[in-house]
């Protein structure tokens, strides 16, 4: 069997539940390939990691690819299993904020180590400052919890609606205290979760075989987990080495990944993706990239694979 | 290859001139260039090696594509420098080593706060940092304010532990002349065991000045206003900017290694009189 | 030897001490957490009595301090109730931080007493090599680490090692200032004592070097141990904290569980605490039988 | 002489517990002493005398008898500043000057700036150290050392000075001109002296009591009177009488030592 | 007497720098010491007698000047053993037994385990310690500890034997006997021995030569060749030989004192 090494952006959890269920199911074993999964983490920067040759495979958001790009790392997207964003920023009503009119002068908690992007394409969108001066909103680097929201020190917070949303919920806040705006409704919307290989390797046939194989099978496990999310939620749960996630959640979660996965067949939307780099080629001052990106996706292999 | 050869030969050149200054007579000169030369091979051995081995660059930079970013950016590295050195790294040592040595004069002073404290603040002080600081940050906040809450948790302990070590580092002798005069407790304390400690003391400091900065950059990889040498680390490490995370890191070296060698300049003042400064 | 007074009057100033913090956390949970209870009494319309607010700050899901019993609670479950080899035990994280944490820790004692014998002997050492082992020490770990894993995972080591890596990177440094400080303690006249002999470097490092700097290596010692420990759990971040307390520590991070977070804290706590006391140990016996201590 | 006891030993026994087996260091000690006496002990190595002195500076605890020093506990005495004490070895700390050392325990004791000045130019003076005052005690030879903590012991007013081989270290002519200083000090302020020595012409010029100790387990062997007159020229060791007392200090000497050697 | 030179020293100066000033601790010393000799060094306190002995033994350079021992530098000596060194503090190392610091240079130079103990038991024997080989150096009065001391650097066979006031904290039975014991070896190994005191009888008895030092700056003021035979029963001190070189040295002393008292 063929060893393929996928890097994860994130922690075992739903969000990546396909893969586990491909892996669980036997998909994987039935393309002839033997799959590593590695959980990532808040330090693991999943382009740096294939950089150096720890993965074949690795997980990333659009914006975060595309701006490794530029710093000449050639990442290639093959596949996009999540078609629509599950990207939003939660605010407290009490805090006075009811529509993007109001986040002047206001702070917001946002995630950094490359999830900033969207976020700030976004303000930029807005035309609002995120350096802290008046006029413009004050941005913190929020840490791994929603805590900033729910001690008040940050009127708004970055959460997924797969995840933080439900801390926030599971916190005590009620839907109605809080006032969400998706950044699929605000039409800055960007991919999220896309596989991304090294362009080079898909060069060599060998690799460009097994990654066929690999998107075939891992698609399988996607749209196993959609329809069955709660025995899909069971098996991400067995594959968390820390024994700290909880089934309730998980079950969540699936449920509200399989929404965002709902519709894609692992090919990668083009106009979804013009979308994503307009947006980031609009960054006013500072875009998160400066020209328009060549031969940064394939269907080469998604074609093959859905054959 | 090429790259490679330059590197090796260059290495073996320097090396063989230091072994040479090194035999000459001590001065200030050479105590300056030995280490000076030793990195410098470093550097060009860096170099040499990234450029052989065509590392990418989002892995390791060359120490020139460093430099130059470095010096792009001297206000950003400046204003991190504030928020995280002076703000952060050095409120909390000085409040941590304060806490720590005026705790281990309690200690030491009571036979039952030695019995009941000194456990337990060993097992206080050894709650991991990693642990504590998204604590810290949920309690005071994301300013600098809990970067040095994190420094204190984090220095208390080593300044704690050598610091009652050395309240005992007196000898017996000197410690019965103490005596003879009748003198207080606290009087024998200036006058002796504070003055014997003082090695002590200092190896303490001179270990928690790395952890100070350590422990402040670390604290705001768990939340932080958009400024700070901790926050820029992780922001750029995915930003894969390892030039400007490697400016950064180069601050907090030029800084931490400023700040201990002050320490140690201070320890040579003070505690001239050991054997191991003569 | 040394007369230990009785088990009693040792234990008794420790279960105090022990008493008092837990009141003030006590205190302190009802204090941290009561403006969330108020925030939910105040959008729910009702107000709290005040036992009504303290039962309810010792009680909350996600407290900002969770009260000890709560934690006692989680620790009793995740370590009695679970099989040790299950996923959720404690005990089966603990051990796997331990096994890092000891192996960092030998090597971090092994290369830190290495570089501090080289620096008290050798000059060029002495003038090269310290300054930038200072500077190393300045870079800070957790932004590393990843890149230490990222490389080693690249050439094929994994697992164990390159948390143990980490843990002696954070180890070596306390040992090497100390031992720098304890191997020149020697005063001059015993110095000049093996010169009169002739003694060869090696033999004055064994026979006086090493004795002298015995009370400096076990306070160095207990600190590499604590430090290794943190090295062990900071390692576990970036392996994608796939297990071990630090996995623990992050995941309830995650998840905003503070009481799992807690609990965790307080386990790696108790594991240094014993390790550090049993080097405290390990002390009093050898310098007891060196005739150090009266 | 006055007639008050300062010191009192009554059935003094100490015994050191150790890795192999208990060392008897005193055994039975009974002995007075009066104030204004000053009482040498002179006996073999390792007979007891350091103990002894300790014990009466309340830095060692008898483990049997009692010993009393003007009327109180030893340890009551030290906690007045009673004693003024010269340890064997100079001890001397190594972060001050000799001045600052000396200057150590009347920091301590509270004297004025301006008379703490005075009184260390005044007994380095006395010891003939004048202008090393600023020199570390590893820039002093051995016997420059002893005579800075000799100093240092001299520097205030104690009423009881202990003494323990002071001279040990130093060459004739210099302990000559100790001894008569000493001898100066003793009849001008009327101190208590217990010193010990090796010295036998020593002993018996300074001492109007000579205790003789004997080793293992240490005893008193000996109590000797002195008959000389309080004021004693140096030449007065060439008189009869003295070399009378020495003779007899010689004999107490020997007897003790004999199941030993 | 062997007429081999062993140490000669030649205009030999020793400044220390201190922090208020240079120290001439030594100067322009000429000396020569055959093989064989029993050399005293006497002087007052603080003259450079440890300074000397230890620029021999190559722990201290000398600024001006040359000093060779066997005809190569101080420093080949010691590199070839040539010294046992009595340091005039006893400097025992405080985690080993006595036992084990008398077993220290015999382990150093690879002397066999049996020899070892046999060696350790002849010399704790030599200097009446037998008995406290197992006890830790603060275990012992300070004669006690100055003799262990001195039993360290009897137990290996060097060349030449340097003492710094060996038994400056001795009683005087014990210290005759050690003074005889010590001629007894010299007689049979044929040492070269340096050896300081503050006893002018002790020089005389001991010495084949007799240094004379004057302090600041060091000098030699008098070189006394003895004229008493190699043979010496403790009783020879009573005659008039003997009290004539004693009274030689004194003057010596005093000469040398003089300017300083
Ligand atoms: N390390 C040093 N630094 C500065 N001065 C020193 C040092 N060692 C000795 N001296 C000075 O050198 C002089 C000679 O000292 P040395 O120890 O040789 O005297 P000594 O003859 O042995 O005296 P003693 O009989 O008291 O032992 C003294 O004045 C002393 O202050
Ligand atoms: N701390 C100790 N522990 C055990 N034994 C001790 C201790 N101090 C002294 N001794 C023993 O007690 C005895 C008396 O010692 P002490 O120091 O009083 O003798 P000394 O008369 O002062 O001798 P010296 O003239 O050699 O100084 C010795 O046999 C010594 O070994
Ligand atoms: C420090 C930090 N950075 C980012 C996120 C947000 N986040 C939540 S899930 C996920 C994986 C992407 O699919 C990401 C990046 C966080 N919670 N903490
Ligand atoms: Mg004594
Ligand atoms: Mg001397």
């Amino acid at each position: 069997a063929d060893d393929v090494t996928l890097q994860l952006k994130w922690v075992t959890q739903a969000q990546f539940a396909g893969y586990y269920v491909a892996l669980d199911k036997g998909f994987y074993g039935e393309e002839d390939l033997n799959v590593t999964i590695k959980p990532g983490g808040p330090d693991i920067a999943p382009a740096q990691v294939i950089a150096g040759g720890g993965a074949d495979v690795v997980l990333d958001w659009m914006p975060s690819a595309l701006a490794s790009r530029e710093k000449g790392l050639d990442l290639v997207n093959i596949a996009q299993p999540f078609k629509s964003s599950g990207m939003m920023l939660t605010c407290r009503k009490d805090a006075g904020v009811a529509s993007p009119a109001d986040f002047p002068d206001k702070t917001l908690g946002v995630w950094f180590f490359g999830n900033e992007y969207p976020f700030l394409s976004w303000m930029s969108k807005l035309g609002l400052k995120t350096d802290g001066s008046a006029g413009g909103v004050t941005v913190l680097k929020q840490g791994f919890n929603v805590d900033p929201l729910l001690q008040g020190q940050a009127a708004c917070v970055s959460t997924m609606t797969y995840n933080e949303y439900w801390q926030v919920i599971d916190a005590g806040l009620t839907p109605d205290d809080l006032q969400v705006f998706k950044y699929e409704e605000q039409g800055v919307a960007t991919l999220e979760d896309g596989m991304y290989v090294m362009g080079e390797n898909l060069k060599d046939d060998a690799f460009k075989d097994k990654m066929v194989r690999f998107v075939r099978a891992s698609m399988k496990g996607w749209k196993y987990a959609e329809s069955n999310p709660d025995e899909a939620a069971m098996i991400v749960l067995d594959n968390d080495a820390s024994g700290a996630q909880t089934e309730k959640h998980q079950k969540r979660m699936m449920a509200e990944v399989a929404k965002l996965t709902a519709g894609s067949n692992g090919a990668l939307d083009v106009d979804a993706y013009q979308r994503t780099v307009d947006s980031l080629l609009s960054g006013g001052s500072d875009p998160v990239i400066t020209k328009e990106p060549v031969d940064a996706w394939t269907h080469e292999i998604s074609d093959l694979a859905l054959k | 290859m090429i790259w490679i050869l330059c590197g090796i030969i260059f290495w073996l050149a320097m090396w063989a001139m230091n072994l040479r200054l090194s035999k000459a007579k001590p001065n200030k000169l050479i105590g300056f260039i030995i280490p000076t030369i030793f990195g410098l091979t470093i550097l060009v051995l860096w170099e040499c090696v990234v450029r052989g081995f065509e590392i990418s660059p989002v892995l390791l930079p060359t120490p020139t594509a460093i430099a130059a970013r470095f010096g792009n950016s001297i206000p950003i590295l400046w204003v991190d420098f504030v928020q995280t050195f002076v703000k952060g790294a050095l409120s909390g040592f000085i409040l941590g080593c304060g806490a720590a040595f005026l705790t281990a004069i309690a200690v030491d002073r009571s036979s039952f706060l030695q019995a009941g404290l000194l456990p337990v603040g060993n097992f206080v002080a050894a709650l991991p940092i990693v642990g504590m600081a998204p604590i810290l940050v949920m309690w005071f906040g994301f300013d600098w304010q809990s970067k040095a809450a994190v420094v204190v948790v984090m220095v208390f302990f080593p300044m704690l532990v050598n610091t009652v070590e050395g309240l005992k580092a007196s000898d017996h002798m000197q410690r019965d002349l103490m005596k003879t005069y009748g003198a207080g407790y606290f009087q024998a304390l200036t006058k002796l065991r504070l003055p014997a400690a003082m090695p002590f003391i200092f190896n303490g400091l001179k270990i928690c000045s790395t952890l100070a900065l350590i422990g402040a950059i670390v604290a705001e990889f768990f939340g932080s206003p958009i400024k700070g040498m901790g926050f820029r680390i992780s922001t750029e490490v995915g930003r894969l900017a390892l030039d400007m995370v490697w400016a950064e890191i180069t601050v907090a070296a030029i800084a931490g290694s400023a700040f201990y060698g002050v320490i140690a300049l201070i320890e040579k003042a003070v505690t001239f009189w050991h054997p191991s400064q003569r | 030897m040394t007369s230990s007074p009785s088990i009693i009057s040792r234990v008794t100033p420790v279960l105090t001490i022990i008493a008092i913090i837990i009141a003030v956390w006590y205190a302190g949970a009802v204090a941290l957490n009561a403006p969330w209870a108020q925030d939910k009494a105040t959008r729910a319309g009702v107000t709290l009595s005040f036992s009504e607010l303290v039962s309810d700050t010792w009680a909350q899901e996600k407290p900002k301090l969770p009260a000890p019993h709560q934690v006692a609670k989680e620790i009793y479950n995740t370590t009695v109730m679970k099989k040790i080899t299950s996923k959720r035990s404690l005990i089966w994280h603990g051990w796997i931080t331990l096994s890092a944490t000891l192996l960092g820790f030998a090597l971090g004692t092994g290369l830190g007493i290495l570089l501090a014998v080289g620096i008290v002997h050798s000059r060029a050492m002495d003038l090269s090599v310290m300054p930038w082992v200072i500077a190393s020490q300045t870079i800070p770990i957790l932004a590393v680490a990843p890149m230490i894993i990222v490389v080693l995972n690249a050439v094929g080591i994994s697992g164990l090692l390159p948390k143990a890596m980490i843990s002696m990177y954070l180890s070596f440094f306390p040992v090497v200032v100390g031992m720098v400080k304890g191997l020149r303690s020697p005063s001059a006249m015993q110095l000049d004592q093996m010169r009169t002999w002739s003694t060869p470097k090696s033999t004055v490092f064994w026979k006086l070097r090493l004795p002298s700097a015995m009370p400096y290596l076990f306070t160095s010692l207990k600190i590499g141990m604590a430090a290794s420990l943190v090295g062990a759990i900071v390692g576990e971040l970036p392996t994608g904290a796939v297990a071990g307390l630090g996995a623990r520590l992050l995941a309830g991070s995650y998840y905003g569980q503070t009481i799992q977070i807690w609990s965790a804290l307080i386990s790696a706590a108790v594991l240094a605490a014993v390790l550090v006391a049993l080097i405290g140990l390990i002390q009093r016996i050898t310098l007891t039988r060196m005739g150090m201590l009266r | 002489m006055s007639e008050a006891t300062v010191i009192e030993a009554k059935n003094l026994s100490l015994t050191f517990q150790t890795n192999d087996g208990p060392v008897h260091a005193l055994q039975d000690i009974n002995l007075e002493i009066n104030k204004g006496d000053f009482v040498s002990f002179i006996g073999p190595s390792g007979c007891g005398k350091t103990t002894f002195l300790r014990v009466m500076a309340d830095l060692e605890t008898p483990t049997a008898g009692e010993i009393t020093v003007n009327g109180m506990t030893a340890r009551e005495a030290r906690k007045n500043r009673a004693y003024g004490y010269v340890f064997q070895a100079a001890g001397l700390y190594p972060w001050r000057t000799i001045g600052g050392n000396i200057k150590l325990p009347l920091e301590i004791m509270g004297y004025s700036k301006t008379e703490q000045n005075e009184r260390v130019a005044r007994v380095l003076e006395l010891v003939e150290l004048s202008g090393f005052d600023r020199k570390f005690p590893w820039q002093l030879s051995g016997g420059m050392q002893q005579r800075a903590s000799i100093a240092r012991a001299l520097a205030f007013d104690a009423d009881i000075l202990l003494m323990d081989e002071p001279f040990g270290a130093l060459d004739e002519i210099v302990r000559d001109h100790l001894n008569e200083q000493l001898l100066a000090l003793w009849a001008r302020t009327e101190k208590t002296i217990g010193f010990v020595t090796h010295s036998i012409p020593e002993a018996v010029y300074l001492s109007t009591k000579i205790v003789v100790m004997s080793p293992r387990p240490g005893r008193i062997a000996d109590v000797i009177e002195s008959t000389l007159p309080r004021e004693r020229p140096l030449d007065i060791r060439d008189t009869p009488e003295f070399l009378d007392i020495a003779h007899r200090v010689r004999d107490g000497l020997r007897l003790g030592h004999g199941d030993d050697v």
